[in-house]
């Protein structure tokens, strides 16, 4: 690495161990002094911290511009050295890796702007504004561990953050850890956040397998040394490695088998369903295989693997979707299915395409989750306005300190996402409304906006390479513009569902700026690599590390097509939920004529279900079988209680007529007992008191030995 | 003439029979004359073989067994009277206060 | 079959029955007198094999005194025959059955394995030989003083035992 | 023709038996309420005598009367040992019989013969001796067994231990008979000289020999000689048992090693044989009877059952010339280590023992941790001395008794014996237990002398095993002459 | 030197002075006595750093070494012989500083015979610190026997309702091993001449069938000890019924003396049976692991499911260790350390929450981070670190443990450590079920059981923060610093590393 270093000038790069101080230190910050803190000056360290990172991320891209997309590796410390293995804590700074540092920071940094009034008003609605500032510390120590994810040099620098991001996802879904979505004392988001926790452990499983064949196979975990070592290495060793891999991703990305976790992790609030679940933790898997590139061109049939799962997760996600009534479920679903669209794409070996939607989708998804956000906040404040008769939320927010928790502070549970109680929003919350529309608009992939460019790129290159997967997403894509219009009409037109939604409120601006910002971006962000000659700059960029990249021109047929599903889809949604609008109580309307096929949907495909059958209570219940009949009853009361120690106790009660007094260690001496004294009879003889017979013994003895001498 | 093996096999009968005496009778008495029927058995195997080898250690040794016998005599006899005294009987299948 | 054998025979023959009276009768006087014949019929065979002074002192000592001092004791504790009470049913055969085994553990031992260890000389008139009751006192006193001393001391301990045994309590308070 | 004898060897012998006698008088003399005197004159003549007896050590090995008793480094040792079990005895009696009113002069005088009789075992060199000191140690203790006469248990102590002595002893005459009959002499030495001028020993030998073992097996409660140790250790006053459980064995197994190492190593192919088995049975049985037992006194008699056969072990090779004298050395340091911990474990019974055998169960133990630690901590250096573990004197006994077994090529005996000290590990526990973790309001009596000697065991018990290599030396010097 | 003045000598039996001092101090004056003990084990502590101060790390072999012959005659060649190398140094610092810890865990929670107990526990730091420095069997296994007897009252006279039951049974099953550890110990002592062990590995002539004979006794012992699956069955008694201290002790410690053993004795003294033996033992720990995870998870007792935990994690020692590969080995003794510290960490602050509420059950927690932050705070990370999560010190270990075994010839295949991967997942299981149960979801109705009498539960106070801070220190500073930790090791590890090559390549 010394040779690296020499070569070119590291500019910025001694500054890349600020990408994970800084948060760090806001962290820290916010640790210790957060009591004292306002929520204003918390708030401000935090989203300080966080913006500190986006712009060391900025001057290392600089510095790797000027380098020529040169890598850089920034050796922080040595780690682990046994041996042949030798780790160390080495940043790497190359035009991927501050790609991933520019988004994450950059969305982490809004959302962490966003989340100020948004919790702002969280805590009070749950009644406990002392939590505000551990928001904000674990926020930040989200960022610091995608940061360690994106930066690091090695695979298992790149474990450790991706552990990292496990736990704060786990810390953050289940932020009201005692409550369930609907604000009820429960167990149901502690449980979403270790069900979140398992389900990545189980992916992170998989990679700590390949990274032993890694190790083992091509000698090191350092990304150079091992692209270097593969070209030569076996090939069934490579396939092993990017298949476990694989495990991995489908853990953190969300793809099948292991995607379960995401839509529970809506149990979160908000702005992490948007930080964490959408833009970037849930990215990472993309990420991963993006820089283990070199791997997975080395074998074709791995890459089919990978790209068959991601489109077979975007329709899959994508029909479950249609079936949601909660708007954030809803679009929990939604990302699965563009996670598959990006995992497809990195999949096929159209890196670029996936690290262009990735970004793209970074935009549009947060955008969209954040003003899902928002819609719940006015739901919320309509709510309670409505239950205390006032609109100043501060003034409530007391108001509602002293009942207990907010469900059950009015009879009947109010549930302010769902979209059956929404409706009409589109003229209580105008702004919400059209940050919303852009929002679906990328996400449907509608021209101009940010979506349509990148997911047009992956349907190109699925077209040419993969004709199965290309039909699939092109399916997944019709959906994905079915159930965004199916929510559109369901939320912001008709009339109002619900009394909430009648006296819902705007947001105040510093929720609805940063999600501006971001609107401005799902608009624009296409032209980071619009497909015609010479603008391929994300391409370029990227080719620096990804060296050989194809950068397709824009074919007018698969994007006209891939266009006009997505038009025919809304107008296919205007016509069920727009053109006569739902009423309060009445089912979704295409439950009659899809029947069996909506309550699939509806219901995940019982998924969760399956598993629960198949893997979780087997496992309960053979864990349970181990300790209590096994373990406890067989192994320690049976076999040590009564086979040792009873045999132990019995034996010695032969040559006596008596139990052994029930003494401090009779609980160990209990064993035979009925055996012993069925025996004792018996043994009743032997040192029974009387002269004879103790006579008699020494006779036995003298005969025996006479015997003995005798006849030997 | 006689074998000595005999004379061997006579006092081992009669060691055998003093034996069964301390394990048959419930009388301390008998129990302790056959103890001496014992020794004497022991002592004539001891003269038998003296006589043979022709010399008198096997002659003095029974003289100190005799002794020895009285010696035991004394005691134990003083036991069994205290024991008949405090107990009224020499039984010695009531002695088993003590046991397991 | 010459004389001493037949000799031999009827005394073992005495021996042994006196013995097996003792072993059997109910009455403890019996069983006592029952072993003094037992005993003069030992001493007897000590004459014939040459041991006259053994002889004697088993007389004296043994069916003179000891025996005298059981009897004594008989009377004294009135304990001539106990109740018949066999708290032991087993132990009887078990007895008699070693018994045998020992018996014939001896038999097989002598008979079959041992060397030949000799035949016995028949007795002269040792009876009144100085020589050799002068031989054994004076090995008794030289050769086996200290043997001859502790018995001193044994017997000593002996009474001394006897004495705390019987002894009138005179417990301190 | 005159008599000469040489005495020395037997010097301090004589001088504790004349001392004896001497006392039996002077004791007419001592009030009944004095009879401390008297106790404190025995204790005299057994210090003195033990002084004397240290003076010999390392003196080249004397015997007399034509070789019916030597003094070698081996009775040297054996003596000193007895000696100072003799002191402990006294030292441990003195207040117990004043507290359980059977206090009497003769107690003293008849521990003195009974020592002497186990000197004399110790130093006998010829089987007629042997006899009489087994003889001259037994009485005494037949009648000790029943000092505390009429009290039921005591009685019948004694007279079962003296039918069964008798009957053992009767055994002994015989089986010295027939060894005298197979070798036409019954002193060691000339057995040795029969056998090395005509080969192989005649069967009537070994079963002569095997008689003898058995007799001798009978005093040291070997399985299956044992029975009467358990009720006649019950039911003797406890110092006498401690005195005997000790002293007997000592004496018991000096015999053995005196007759079977010097006169019969030939026999050695037939009784290794019956030696290993009766050393298993004896750990095996005693350790797992002692387990229910809840009168202390009674389970400890089984625990010096099963002692007995640890120490037993260290007599399985003896006919193995280049391990024999290790494992010799080892049974003598094991002896040691046996009689210290086991005088101190008695010291520790005696204390808590009350009028009418009261205070004998083991739950009267209970609560002793915080009421009496100093008597509780020394009891548990005790118990954790007869399990065999740091930091006691056992531990190392049992190492060094392992370690020659082993070498001697007896890994099986050696693995019943770990696994009977675990077993023993369990009861011997079990009084640690009720001593700290259950409680009760145990009363001890305090008697300055009962305290000194169980404080005095107790370092001693620890000390040495820190510092055990000069006692090493001196057993093994000890036993270098024998073979 | 003086022989007293020898640091290692110095380091052993400096606690002996401490219950000397104690001896002296009237029981009713608790205070004294609990400082006396602290500042005992404090100083210790100190020792144990000096040592550590004049530690070469790049010596592989026995460094200050304090040898004098002991017991010379009657053919025994029994030496005092202490000396400290890369294997051990580790462990004599963990127990020198989990000590005094422990002590401070016992501040308010031993009321009763406060004396004796501190006496017994300084005794028992001795027995440890003698174990894990003693390089003469004969000594050896007088420390090891010896360390046994204060556990045994620890647990008896301070543990719970079943402590005599569980005391016993302790001691009965340690001892039921190390008795065939004897017999191994003393035929090594009469057939090699010496019970030193570095000369007896010099001489390391002993028969490959005579090897495995040693190896399995020398195994009933440690395997007792660790506890590897199937003898762990005391384990669970011992752990649940120990007062919090003794847990800490005995998790942290006493279980280590036996991974330590078999790193110290069975694969230096029999070489080419632990090679044979590698893929059982790698079995065994496999189904340890697995095992151990499977049966917390169904636990309703918090220090029973920590217990059982400890089955789990000493599993990946085992197979760390039986790799015998640097990768392997290394990562196991430092397992050893971070097991120590997690554990241990975990049965103190278990013991902190039961001296408020006094009860273990599981079900009737809940929701009490809202209540105690900073406890709810502090047992998080340390429950991650027992899962093994990268950044802090579980994670090195098992990493390390793991990638050593995946690719351990000696073991011969990659499954066990595959199929021991899977107990990372299974941790996570039971760590999180515990953590959940206790401190998310909603208010346990301990807490208003508690709330009757007197006020509720509190948070950690400033004694109980400065118990637990320095283990935390070190569970972050191993997981991302662990460089020095290895440093210290490496050496020694590559010498046992080394010497199993060689004694591979002499094998038929």
């Amino acid at each position: 690495m010394e040779l690296i270093q020499e070569a070119v000038p590291t500019g910025f790069a001694y500054l890349a161990p600020w990408l994970v101080f800084a948060p760090l230190l806001g962290l820290l910050i916010n640790l210790l002094f957060g009591q004292r803190f306002s929520e204003r000056m918390i708030g401000l360290v935090a989203s300080l911290a966080s913006g500190a990172a986006f712009i060391v991320s900025v001057l290392l891209a600089s510095t790797v511009s000027a380098n020529h997309g040169e890598a850089i590796r920034w050796q922080l410390a040595e780690w682990i050295h046994i041996g042949t293995l030798s780790l160390d804590w080495t940043f790497r700074i190359d035009s991927l890796s501050t790609t991933m540092m520019l988004v994450v920071s950059g969305v982490g940094t809004l959302i962490h702007i966003y989340a100020i009034g948004y919790m702002h008003e969280d805590v009070r609605f749950k009644n406990d504004p002392g939590r505000f500032a551990r928001f904000f510390v674990f926020l930040n120590l989200f960022i610091a561990a995608m940061m360690i994810l994106v930066s690091g040099d090695s695979y298992l620098m790149l474990f450790v953050g991706w552990e990292g991001v496990g736990l704060c996802s786990f810390l953050l879904i289940g932020f009201w850890y005692e409550l369930d979505t609907l604000g009820r004392p429960s167990w149901a988001n502690s449980n979403a956040a270790k069900k979140a926790f398992i389900t990545n452990r189980i992916g992170d499983f998989g990679f700590l397998i390949a990274g032993f064949i890694m190790f083992w196979a091509l000698g090191s975990f350092q990304f150079d040394e091992v692209f270097e070592a593969a070209q030569t290495a076996s090939p069934g060793f490579i396939v092993a490695i990017t298949l476990f891999m694989l495990i991995g991703v489908a853990g953190k990305s969300a793809q099948i088998p292991l995607y379960v976790w995401l839509p529970d992790a809506m149990a979160g609030p908000t702005p992490v369903s948007a930080l964490i679940h959408a833009a970037t933790m849930v990215t990472a898997g993309v990420y991963l295989i993006t820089r283990s590139a070199e791997l997975y061109t080395l074998v074709p049939q791995a890459q089919y693997i990978v790209a068959m799962t991601g489109a077979v997760t975007a329709l899959f996600a994508a029909t479950i979707a249609v079936g949601q009534y909660d708007i954030k479920k809803v679009l929990a679903y939604s990302t699965i299915s563009q996670l598959g669209f990006m995992v497809a794409a990195v999949g096929m070996g159209a890196f670029v395409a996936g690290m262009f939607h990735l970004i793209t989708h970074a935009f549009f998804k947060a955008l969209l989750f954040l003003s899902a956000g928002s819609v719940i906040l006015g739901m919320e404040r309509g709510h309670h306005n409505l239950a205390h008769g006032h609109n100043n939320d501060h003034a409530h927010g007391e108001g509602s300190n002293e009942e207990g928790g907010h469900g059950d502070s009015h009879g009947e549970v109010f549930d302010p996402g769902d979209m059956r109680n929404m409706g009409g929003l589109r003229r209580t919350m105008p702004v919400t409304y059209w940050l919303y529309m852009i929002g679906t608009l990328a996400l449907a992939g509608i021209f101009p906006f940010a979506g349509f460019w990148s997911k047009d790129e992956i349907l190109l290159d699925a077209s040419l390479h993969y004709p199965i997967v290309y039909l699939l997403l092109s399916i997944a894509a019709f959906f994905t513009a079915f159930y965004m219009g199916r929510q559109i009409w369901m939320v912001f037109f008709g009339g109002h569902r619900s009394e909430a939604a009648a006296h819902a409120v705007e947001s105040k601006p510093i929720i609805t700026v940063p999600l501006m910002v971001l609107a401005a971006l799902s608009v624009l962000g296409g032209a980071l690599n619009l497909p015609f000659e010479g603008f391929h700059q994300l391409g370029h960029w990227l080719e620096y590390t990804l060296h050989e990249v194809e950068s397709l021109a824009l074919d007018y047929g698969v994007a006209g097509i891939s266009t006009v599903l997505a038009l025919a889809a809304i107008a296919l949604s205007w016509f069920i939920y727009g053109r006569n609008p739902l009423r309060t109580g009445q089912p979704d309307p295409l439950k009659g004529p899809l029947g069996m096929f909506f309550t699939g949907m509806e219901n995940k495909w019982f998924v969760d279900e399956g598993y629960f059958a198949t893997i979780i209570n087997p496992f309960k219940k053979l864990s349970q079988f181990l300790a209590d009949v096994i373990d406890w009853r067989f192994w320690h009361d049976w076999f040590h209680e009564t086979v040792i120690a009873g045999t132990y106790n019995w034996v010695s009660n032969i040559a006596l007529n008596r139990y052994a007094d029930q003494q401090g260690i009779d609980r160990f001496a209990n064993g035979l007992g009925d055996v012993t004294q069925w025996l004792s009879a018996g043994a009743r003889r032997i040192q029974n008191g009387f002269v004879r017979s103790y006579a008699l013994s020494v006779l036995l003895g003298v005969v025996l030995i006479l015997g003995y001498l005798i006849l030997r | 003439m006689v074998e000595i093996n005999y004379y061997i096999i006579l006092s081992a009968v009669l060691f055998t029979i003093g034996a069964l005496g301390v394990l048959v009778r419930r009388n301390a008495l008998i129990i302790f004359m056959s103890i001496e029927l014992m020794l004497n058995s022991a002592n004539l195997a001891m003269v038998a073989f003296g006589s043979v080898l022709e010399s008198f250690s096997g002659q003095i040794f029974v003289f100190f067994v005799i002794a020895v016998a009285a010696a035991e005599v004394a005691v134990g006899l003083a036991l069994i009277v205290e024991i008949f005294k405090s107990k009224r009987s020499i039984d010695v299948d009531q002695m088993n206060s003590m046991k397991g | 079959m010459n004389l001493d054998l037949i000799l031999f025979l009827v005394l073992a023959v005495v021996a042994v029955a006196t013995a097996i009276g003792m072993l059997l009768s109910r009455n403890a006087v019996y069983s006592a007198l029952f072993l003094v014949l037992n005993f003069i019929t030992v001493a007897v065979f000590y004459l014939l094999l040459g041991a006259p002074f053994i002889a004697m002192a088993q007389v004296t000592v043994y069916a003179g005194a000891i025996m005298v001092l059981f009897l004594f004791v008989i009377m004294l504790l009135g304990a001539e025959s106990l109740p018949k009470a066999e708290v032991l049913p087993w132990q009887k055969p078990l007895a008699v059955i070693l018994g045998f085994v020992l018996i014939a553990e001896a038999a097989y031992l002598l008979i079959t394995r041992a060397r030949p260890l000799g035949q016995i000389a028949p007795p002269g008139d040792a009876a009144n030989d100085p020589l050799t009751l002068q031989q054994l006192g004076m090995s008794l006193f030289q050769d086996y003083l200290l043997p001859f001393e502790v018995t001193s001391i044994l017997l000593l301990v002996a009474m001394v035992g006897a004495i705390v045994l019987i002894r009138k309590e005179r417990r301190v308070h | 023709m005159t008599i000469q004898v040489d005495l020395t060897p037997i010097l301090p012998l004589t001088f504790l038996v004349v001392w004896a006698c001497v006392l039996l008088l002077v004791d007419l003399f001592i009030p009944d309420d004095r009879k401390g005197i008297t106790a404190a004159l025995s204790a005299l003549g057994l210090a003195l005598t033990l002084g004397w007896t240290l003076t010999q050590i390392g003196r080249e090995p004397l015997a007399a009367f034509n070789g019916m008793v030597v003094l070698d480094g081996f009775a040297v040792f054996v003596n000193a040992l007895l000696l100072v079990s003799g002191l402990l005895g006294i030292a441990l009696s003195f207040g117990y019989i004043k507290r359980m009113k059977i206090e009497r002069g003769e107690y003293y005088t008849l521990m003195l013969f009974s020592i002497a009789g186990m000197m004399l075992m110790a130093q006998a060199s010829d089987l007629i001796v042997v006899f009489l000191a087994l003889e001259l140690l037994s009485i005494p203790l037949y009648v000790l067994a029943a000092f505390d006469r009429p009290r039921t248990e005591s009685e019948e102590a004694g007279l079962k231990y003296f039918l069964l002595g008798a009957f053992a002893t009767g055994f002994v005459v015989y089986g010295t008979a027939l060894v005298y009959g197979a070798t036409g002499t019954t002193s060691l030495g000339a057995i040795v000289e029969f056998l090395g001028s005509n080969g192989n020993p005649s069967l009537l030998l070994t079963i002569g020999a095997a008689l003898i073992l058995v007799g001798l097996g009978f005093k040291i409660a070997a399985v299956p000689f044992h029975m009467w140790t358990p009720d006649v250790y019950q039911g003797a006053p406890t110092a006498v048992t401690a005195f005997m459980s000790s002293g007997a064995k000592i004496a018991g197994f000096a015999a053995l090693l005196r007759v079977f190492a010097t006169a019969f190593p030939s026999l050695a192919v037939d009784m290794t044989g019956v030696l290993w088995a009766i050393s298993a049975l004896t750990m095996i049985l005693g350790n797992l009877v002692a387990i229910s037992q809840s009168n202390i006194k009674r389970m400890l008699a089984y625990s010096s059952i099963a002692h007995a056969g640890y120490i037993l072990m260290a007599f399985v090779p003896y006919g193995n010339p280049e391990v024999a004298s290790v494992s010799v050395a080892a049974g003598l340091f094991y002896l040691v280590a046996y009689a210290i911990t086991n005088f101190g474990t008695w010291g520790v019974v005696i204390a808590l023992e009350r009028a009418e055998g009261r205070g004998l169960e083991i739950r009267d133990y209970a609560g002793l941790g915080r009421k009496y630690p100093a008597l509780a901590a020394a009891m548990t250096i005790f118990m954790l001395s007869l399990i065999g573990l740091p930091p006691t004197i056992g531990l190392v006994g049992k190492l060094y008794l392992f370690r020659a077994v082993i070498a001697g090529g007896f890994t099986g005996l050696a693995i019943i014996g770990v696994l009977t000290s675990l077993i023993s590990a369990y009861y011997y526990l079990r009084v640690v237990v009720t001593m700290y973790m259950q409680e009760g309001d145990p009363q001890r009596s305090r008697e300055s002398f009962l305290d000194l000697t169980t404080a005095f065991t107790a370092v001693v018990t620890v000390l040495v095993s820190i510092v055990p290599q000069y006692l090493f030396a001196w057993a093994s010097s000890a036993v270098l002459r024998l073979f | 030197m003086n022989f007293f003045l020898q640091p290692l000598t110095l380091l052993t039996f400096f606690p002996l002075l401490g219950v000397l001092v104690l001896l002296f101090i009237p029981s009713d004056n608790k205070n004294a006595l609990r400082w006396v003990t602290l500042i005992t084990t404090l100083v210790t502590f100190g020792l144990s750093l000096w040592v550590l101060g004049m530690f070469d790390a790049s010596n592989p072999d026995l460094q200050q070494v304090a040898q004098y012959d002991w017991i010379q005659v009657a053919g025994w060649n029994i030496q005092y012989y202490l000396g400290v190398d890369g294997l051990s140094i580790l462990l004599i610092l963990l127990t020198a500083f989990l000590t005094p810890i422990s002590i401070l865990s016992t501040w308010t929670s031993i009321e009763e015979r406060v004396k004796d107990f501190m006496i017994f526990f300084l005794l028992l730091e001795v027995g440890m610190t003698g174990v894990f420095l003693a390089q003469d069997l004969f000594l050896f296994y007088i420390f090891w026997e010896f360390t046994l007897v204060p556990m045994y009252f620890l647990i008896g006279i301070w543990g719970g309702p079943r402590r005599v039951y569980a005391a016993i049974k302790f001691f009965l099953y340690t001892m039921a091993g190390s008795i065939l550890m004897l017999l191994a110990i003393l035929w090594l002592g009469i057939y090699g001449g010496t019970f030193s062990v570095p000369d007896l590995i010099a001489q390391g002539n002993i028969p490959a069938g005579v090897q495995t004979w040693l190896f399995l006794a020398f195994t009933a012992a440690f395997a007792i000890k660790v506890p590897m699956w199937p003898l762990h069955s005391w384990l669970p008694d011992a752990h649940v019924e120990a007062p919090t201290a003794g847990s800490v002790i005995l998790a942290g410690v006493l279980l280590k003396m036996g991974t330590y053993g078999f790193l110290r004795f069975n694969i230096p003294l029999f070489p080419q049976a632990a090679l044979q033996a590698a893929p059982w033992i790698a079995l065994f720990a496999t189904i340890g692991i697995i095992y151990g995870a499977a049966v917390s998870y169904a636990q309703g007792d918090v220090k029973k499911l920590v217990a059982y935990s400890s089955v789990s994690h000493l599993g990946f020692v085992m197979l760390g260790m039986f790799a015998l590969n640097s990768q392997g080995v290394a990562g196991a003794i430092l397992q050893m350390v971070n097991h120590g510290l997690s554990t241990g960490a975990l049965f103190l602050l278990v013991g902190m929450i039961y001296e408020q509420t006094h009860t273990r059950e599981i079900k009737v927690y809940g929701g009490l981070w809202k209540i105690t932050p900073v406890f709810g705070a502090i047992f998080l990370i340390v429950s991650l670190s027992s899962m093994g999560l990268p950044g802090l010190n579980g994670f090195v270990g098992e990493f390390t443990i793991l990638l050593g075994a995946f690719g351990s010839q000696a073991i011969g295949n990659a499954w066990y450590a595959a199929i021991s991967a899977l107990g990372v997942i299974m941790a996570a299981v039971y760590i999180l079920y515990m953590f959940q149960k206790m401190f998310l979801g909603p208010q346990g109705e301990i807490v208003d059981e508690v709330k009757t009498h007197g006020h509720g539960i509190r948070d950690l106070n400033w004694r109980e923060i400065a118990t637990v801070a320095p283990l935390l220190l070190f569970i972050f500073w191993i997981g991302l610093y662990p460089r020095p930790f290895f440093a210290l090791m490496a050496p020694s590890v590559d010498k046992l590393v080394a010497a199993l090559q060689t004694a591979a390549l002499a094998m038929p």
